[in-house]
């Protein structure tokens, strides 16, 4: 079963990447704007024994990480506050969604103003960006804990904090999971897009504005590409992590098929 | 009544607009104007033009006309093509295995370096506009569906295969009703990120709209109008997540009520 | 219509079915007895075609279930998951009636008619939300029936209504199953009933569960609430079932499979 | 980061400097300085940080995370104009040289002479940019005159396939994109830097007012490392060739034949002059520009 | 102890209960019976600070219910749903027990006896998904009585499970409630049943509810599933019940309310 999703997932991949390729050979596509599959892989390829290169995907790596662990962290309780108190929520509702659809172009330059080390200034882009979904989907996530479940904890005498934590967690948790692994994702851009927009001393952006100074496209994509690796990567282990938490979801549901 | 509690909704903002006044008088940093000043400066560029016209400007015609129909343009297309393709997802196992890791490997690609080659591929500005923003929203739509699908309660599924329902039944029928909530939760995000990712493709597809002049003040170090582009789109996407909730209230009645507690 | 044959079930390890075997010829009712937990539900899934059970055989009209058989309706026991929330009660009875090819008005109409015979004609247009344990359990009851299944699964239909209504129902599937020729697999807790109702009443040991006793009710085909449970043969028959649940042995004719 | 000037034993009250580059060939006198041990020789750290450009740089020097940054004159008298902050310039980077900026179009274009772009979309790597200004004098000189919205901004990359599309019609390129564009029959329309413009300054070394008041002689030993690498690489192109490959992704094979600008060793107040004149008279900004005082001379060594 | 009186509630304009009231002594075990739909689970509700009802009153200890009262617990009638898909039987049982101070050892141990009465103590640690109803229900039955509430409310909480476990059950019932003195609110449809655990059996009229009769049980405090049940007290109080539920009024003591 597992074995057949990774050879599925293999096929998939390949399958992509070879349709790409005889898209390029057609030339439909003027190869000097988009370079051929195999070009990009090749370029891909050849920065993994690209010592710069992997040092500045271990800065965004680190970025990454420390940027996402504090997404959830901040978010998370966020969420619950706000799905839970729902005056606070329609209080703070038109400065959150004000705040939403502000792009990071603007933010970027705000946040070099105000962070001076260029870890925090990523770390913190992050956060502002990624923080949405898992909000969202907290709010989403807590509207859609059975009634019965928190009466029954509630009848037994506990407080809102507990039947909160005991009973609404647990039930949102996969949904919230979800918008963990939606700002994951997201937060590969934001590490990327900040080091494109921000500069900075290390990171993929980074290498990626060096090679777009020689031209180089095949290293441009095969960057960009890694980062995509990446969030397949990233992607695949909190799944895994969701499936050893929340089987008890699973089975409930249509997802155990 | 309904004066009060929109009191009782907005206190937040005049709030914080009086905290940002006094801060940037304080300051006195050029890049952080204070907001009577962004204000002035927003009517000036947009809220002076003919009664006529609803004293828009040209300039507002200019910035926020085309802007808005690429915005709903590609949040619709997103929104169909993402609950769409989730929903085959998370039906489908199989399809799902060969698609997944393409899929997360598609999400990881920051969008603004992909523009340029959507540019190549369709030649034409406003396709490739409309491609980058449904590339950059269509994500958590996607996921979200995916989620919503694949845990519609397992006692649901089955009454549908007892009774035999069609396959078109069963989705109508049970399967979105179900996903619902969950794929609303998805087209409230894409919303405000169609605005940030219509501004990315305005900037890098170069032609007209508030991305445009968005940059344009930035590059010129016009501060005030910078502000005055980001206060815009934090209104738009105040207005078009309020519009959002308006209607996700009638589309999820049944939800909101069969949810509530005592 | 319905061949159950050395049916074997494992939950993992845990061996809940072990070699179960139940026949039912067309338009009989077979009432289902056992102990709590032994595999009444189980069982019942198997035949639905909702899990694939471990061994042994299930024939539905001699084809054999391997997806889910056609003209077959299931009444949950945990009825309040089977309905949907966001359609009214009438929307939920009729929905499954589109496999009829019945128009939209005729559909509702035999909802609504179906909702009458459970006592429910207030409630049509109230979401399962609105309604008692009790109402939401007698919808999905007029959603099987209205649905006229050629095969009819009902995992304890009347544990959450009280004893005139669940009278009442109790003669209502007995007419409708008579009237449609519906062959009728019905599990039940409460052992007059299984006599009352039932052509035959099977008895499950406890877990794993086998058939200890597979009984003929032979107590003709028009039933009374009063007149027919006071019937000796209906007292005997009722004592005895009593005595096998409690894991008694049988002392009457007794068709033991194992 | 900030060692004390005790320790390093020459006095500077900062050891360590953060400086913005941008990959491109402005910058090779400072890969020279460091490569060649100058700043070391100063008792200076100097960690070069890429920034995307002027404007990010900017912001960059007033938040604080950087100490100096490589800055296009142009872009940096329009923040001062528009009182974003106050700047310095400490040393001059680059200037323009025949065949360094050039206005190209693709193949098969009806536009053959300046005159031609009249209405034209011309594509700039940044608005408001020297490419711009220098893009405005042109068809001034040519008797057209150009408008701001006949500008659009495009990465140096996508050039190429803007104008293949067709989405510009023209566009402002630099090295190594001129030969890349050259290479798909691509003509240049015009040399920015003729005429009016022959030989401006572009771009230098510059940090905020505050920065340049606090750290004196750490600046000084700064502009005096910097100076020696901008002498020798002025006179000798064959060490920015060698140089280039090692900080950007141009291959040598391309370094060896792009057109390179001139790497001045003063940074005279006479040719800035030129550019606030020039972003004047193009009505860049409102004000006449004391340039004198952004400018910070080099110490006379 | 418990005093509900003129107890009103509606939902929106329907009303459900229309001036119920009812009176519990400290330790006594009162039974609620009544049509299906007719407004028990909202009553139960009520009493247990879960909705605010329009109207009326209900006092535990004198003190008026505002907001849930303490030392409370609820078997509610869909237990599936009461029940935390994440935690094991065992856990599930010994959640509550938090309240109690107890460690986790004595909590373990507490939820194990209590899973053990209800005759689960293989299936502690099991999920919820992996037991049948009528498990289910036990393990909610187990939780409410391991918490050991002084006031103790349950809406049908037998209705799942066989005559011999629900005999057993009842059994139980009535030896904790006893032993541990607890007041008891126990809906039930089966009017054996209310005459036999019962101390009083109130029985309520078809929506909306009114209180038809409140009858004093009588029959004793230690009470046998065979003795018992075959008294002439018993047998006679069974079938005045019956007739009040089934709508006929009452022939005998009744302290008719309204
Ligand atoms: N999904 C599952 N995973 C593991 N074990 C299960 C699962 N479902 C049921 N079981 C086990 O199988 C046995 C039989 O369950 P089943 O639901 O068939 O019983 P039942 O006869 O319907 O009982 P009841 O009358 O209480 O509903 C039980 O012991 C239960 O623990
Ligand atoms: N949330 C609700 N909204 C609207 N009406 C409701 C709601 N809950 C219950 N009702 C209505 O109130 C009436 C009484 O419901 P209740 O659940 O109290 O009945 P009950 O006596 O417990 O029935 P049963 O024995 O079937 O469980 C029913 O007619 C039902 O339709
Ligand atoms: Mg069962
Ligand atoms: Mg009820």
């Amino acid at each position: 079963m597992e074995h057949a999703r990774v050879l599925r997932g293999v096929a998939g991949v390949a399958g992509f990447l070879a349709a790409a390729e005889v898209v390029g050979a057609t030339g439909l596509i003027d190869d000097r704007f988009l370079p051929r599959m195999s070009t990009i892989l090749r370029g891909a390829a050849e920065l993994l024994v690209d010592q710069e290169f992997l040092a500045d995907a271990r800065a965004s790596l680190a970025a990454w990480g420390l940027g996402l662990l504090l997404t959830v962290a901040v978010s998370v309780p966020a969420g619950l506050a706000l799905g839970a108190l729902p005056p606070v929520e329609r209080a703070v509702r038109p400065l959150i969604e004000f705040l939403r659809p502000i792009p990071s172009v603007a933010i970027i330059p705000l946040a070099i103003l105000i962070f001076s080390d260029n870890l925090h200034l990523r770390v913190a882009v992050i956060v502002y960006a990624a923080s949405w979904p898992i909000v969202i989907n907290t709010i989403y996530a807590l509207r859609d804990v059975d009634p019965l479940a928190k009466e029954t904890l509630r009848s037994f005498g506990f407080g809102p904090m507990s039947v909160l934590l005991r009973v609404a967690l647990p039930s949102a948790a996969p949904f919230i999971a979800t918008g963990i692994r939606v700002a994951a994702g997201t937060a590969v851009i934001l590490v990327v897009s900040a080091e494109l927009l921000a500069g900075g001393a290390e990171g993929i952006g980074i290498y990626i504005t060096e090679a777009a100074s020689g031209n180089r496209m095949d290293l441009m994509l095969g960057a960009a590409l890694w980062a995509g690796l990446f969030g397949v990567l990233s992607n695949t282990a909190l799944v895994a992590v969701e499936r050893r938490l929340f089987r008890w979801h699973d089975v409930r549901t249509g997802a155990a098929r | 009544m309904n004066v009060i509690r929109a009191v009782g909704r907005l206190w937040l903002v005049p709030v914080t607009l009086v905290v940002w006044e006094v801060a940037t008088r304080a300051a006195e940093q050029p890049f952080f104007p204070p907001p009577s000043a962004t204000l002035a400066r927003m009517g000036e560029m947009w809220l002076s033009g003919p009664p006529a016209h609803l004293l828009l400007t040209e300039q507002a015609m200019d910035d926020f006309g085309p802007s808005l129909a690429r915005l709903f343009a590609g949040w619709a297309l997103a929104a169909v093509l993402g609950v769409a393709a989730g929903i085959a997802i998370g039906c489908s196992p199989r399809l799902s295995g060969y698609l997944d890791p393409l899929i997360h490997l598609g999400r990881a690609v920051p969008p603004p370096l992909l523009v340029p080659f959507f540019l190549a591929l369709l030649k034409l500005s406003t396709p490739a506009q409309l491609t980058t923003i449904v590339f950059g929203i269509i994500w958590p739509i996607l996921l979200n569906t995916i989620d919503g699908t694949r845990t519609v309660d397992r006692q649901h599924l089955e009454t549908a295969r007892i009774f035999g329902f069609s396959t078109a039944q069963r989705l109508t029928r049970v399967i979105v009703p179900a996903a619902m909530p969950k794929i609303f939760a998805g087209l409230r995000l894409a919303l405000s990120l169609a605005l940030i990712l219509l501004i990315i493709a305005e900037i890098l597809a170069g032609s007209g709209g508030l991305g445009y002049r968005l940059l344009t003040a930035q590059r010129t170090y016009l501060y005030t109008d910078m502000w005055g582009c980001l206060v815009v789109l934090g209104l738009l996407g105040y207005l078009l997540n309020s519009a959002f909730l308006l209607m996700e209230r009638r589309v999820l009645a049944w939800h909101r009520n069969a949810r509530q507690t005592t | 219509m319905l061949e159950i044959t050395d049916l074997v079930h494992s939950y993992g390890s845990h061996r809940v079915l072990d070699g179960v075997s139940i026949r039912a010829a067309e338009g009989e009712l077979v009432c289902v007895v056992g102990p709590s937990g032994c595999g009444k539900s189980t069982l019942l899934r198997s035949v639905a075609g909702l899990i694939r059970p471990t061994g042994g055989r299930v024939l539905i009209g001699g084809q054999p279930v391997d997806r889910i058989p056609d003209n077959l309706a299931v009444v949950f026991q945990d009825y309040s998951r089977s309905l949907y929330p966001w359609m009214t009660a009438a929307n939920n009875v009729a929905l499954p009636l589109r496999r009829r090819g019945l128009d939209r008005r005729r559909r509702r109409e035999a909802a609504t008619a179906a909702l009458d015979q459970v006592g429910l004609a207030d409630a049509a247009d109230k979401y399962p939300w609105e309604m008692s344990g009790g109402m939401q359990q007698r919808v999905s009851i007029a959603r099987a029936l209205a649905y006229r299944p050629s095969l009819l699964l009902m995992d304890e239909p009347f544990g959450s209504v009280d004893a005139q209504t669940r009278e009442d129902l109790e003669d209502l599937v007995l007419r409708v199953c008579a009237h449609h020729g519906m062959t009728t697999l019905l599990i039940t807790h409460d052992i007059d009933e299984s006599v009352y109702v039932g052509d035959r009443v099977v008895v499950l040991t406890r877990s794993p569960a086998r058939v200890a006793a597979d009984l003929p009710v032979g107590l003709g085909d028009s039933r009374d609430q009063i007149a027919t449970r006071q019937l000796d043969a209906f007292v005997r028959l009722r004592a005895e079932v009593g005595r096998l649940v409690r894991g008694g042995s049988s002392t009457s004719t007794v068709l033991e499979k194992h | 980061e900030t060692t004390s000037a005790s320790s390093s034993g020459n006095g500077l009250e900062k050891t360590t400097l953060k400086v913005g580059t941008i990959p491109v060939p402005d910058s090779a006198p400072l890969q020279v300085a460091i490569e060649r041990g100058f700043f070391k020789a100063e008792g200076l750290e100097v960690q070069p940080e890429v920034v995307a450009g002027g404007a990010v740089a900017t912001q960059k020097l007033l938040g604080g995370s950087l100490d100096i940054s490589l800055g296009a004159y142009v872009g940096t008298f329009l923040a001062q104009d528009k009182g974003a902050g106050k700047f310095k310039y400490v040393a001059d980077s680059y200037g323009a040289a025949p065949g360094a900026f050039v206005i190209m179009v693709k193949k098969d274009s009806p536009i053959k002479t300046v005159a031609d772009l009249k209405g034209k979309t011309i594509a700039v790597n940044v608005l408001n940019s020297v490419s711009q200004l220098t893009a405005e004098v042109q068809m001034k000189v040519a008797g057209v005159t150009a408008t701001p919205d006949q500008f659009v901004e495009k990465t140096f990359p996508d050039m190429p396939a803007a104008l293949e599309n067709g989405q510009v019609d023209a566009a402002a390129m630099t090295e190594p994109v001129i030969t890349v564009e050259s290479k798909a029959g691509g003509r240049i329309i015009v040399d920015e830097m003729t005429g009016p413009t022959e030989s401006l300054p572009i771009a230098g070394w510059f940090t905020t007012d505050a920065t340049a008041s606090k750290y004196p002689k750490a600046i000084a030993a700064f502009q005096r490392a910097l100076g020696k690498a901008q002498a020798l690489v002025a006179k000798d192109r064959k060490i920015v060739e060698e140089m280039l490959p090692k900080y950007t992704k141009i291959d040598a094979a391309t370094a060896a034949v792009i057109s390179l600008g001139s790497y001045p060793t003063s940074l005279s107040e006479t040719r800035l002059q030129r550019v606030a004149d020039l972003m004047k008279e193009y009505g860049y900004i409102k004000n006449d520009l004391d340039v004198k005082s952004m400018i910070l001379p080099p110490p006379a060594s």
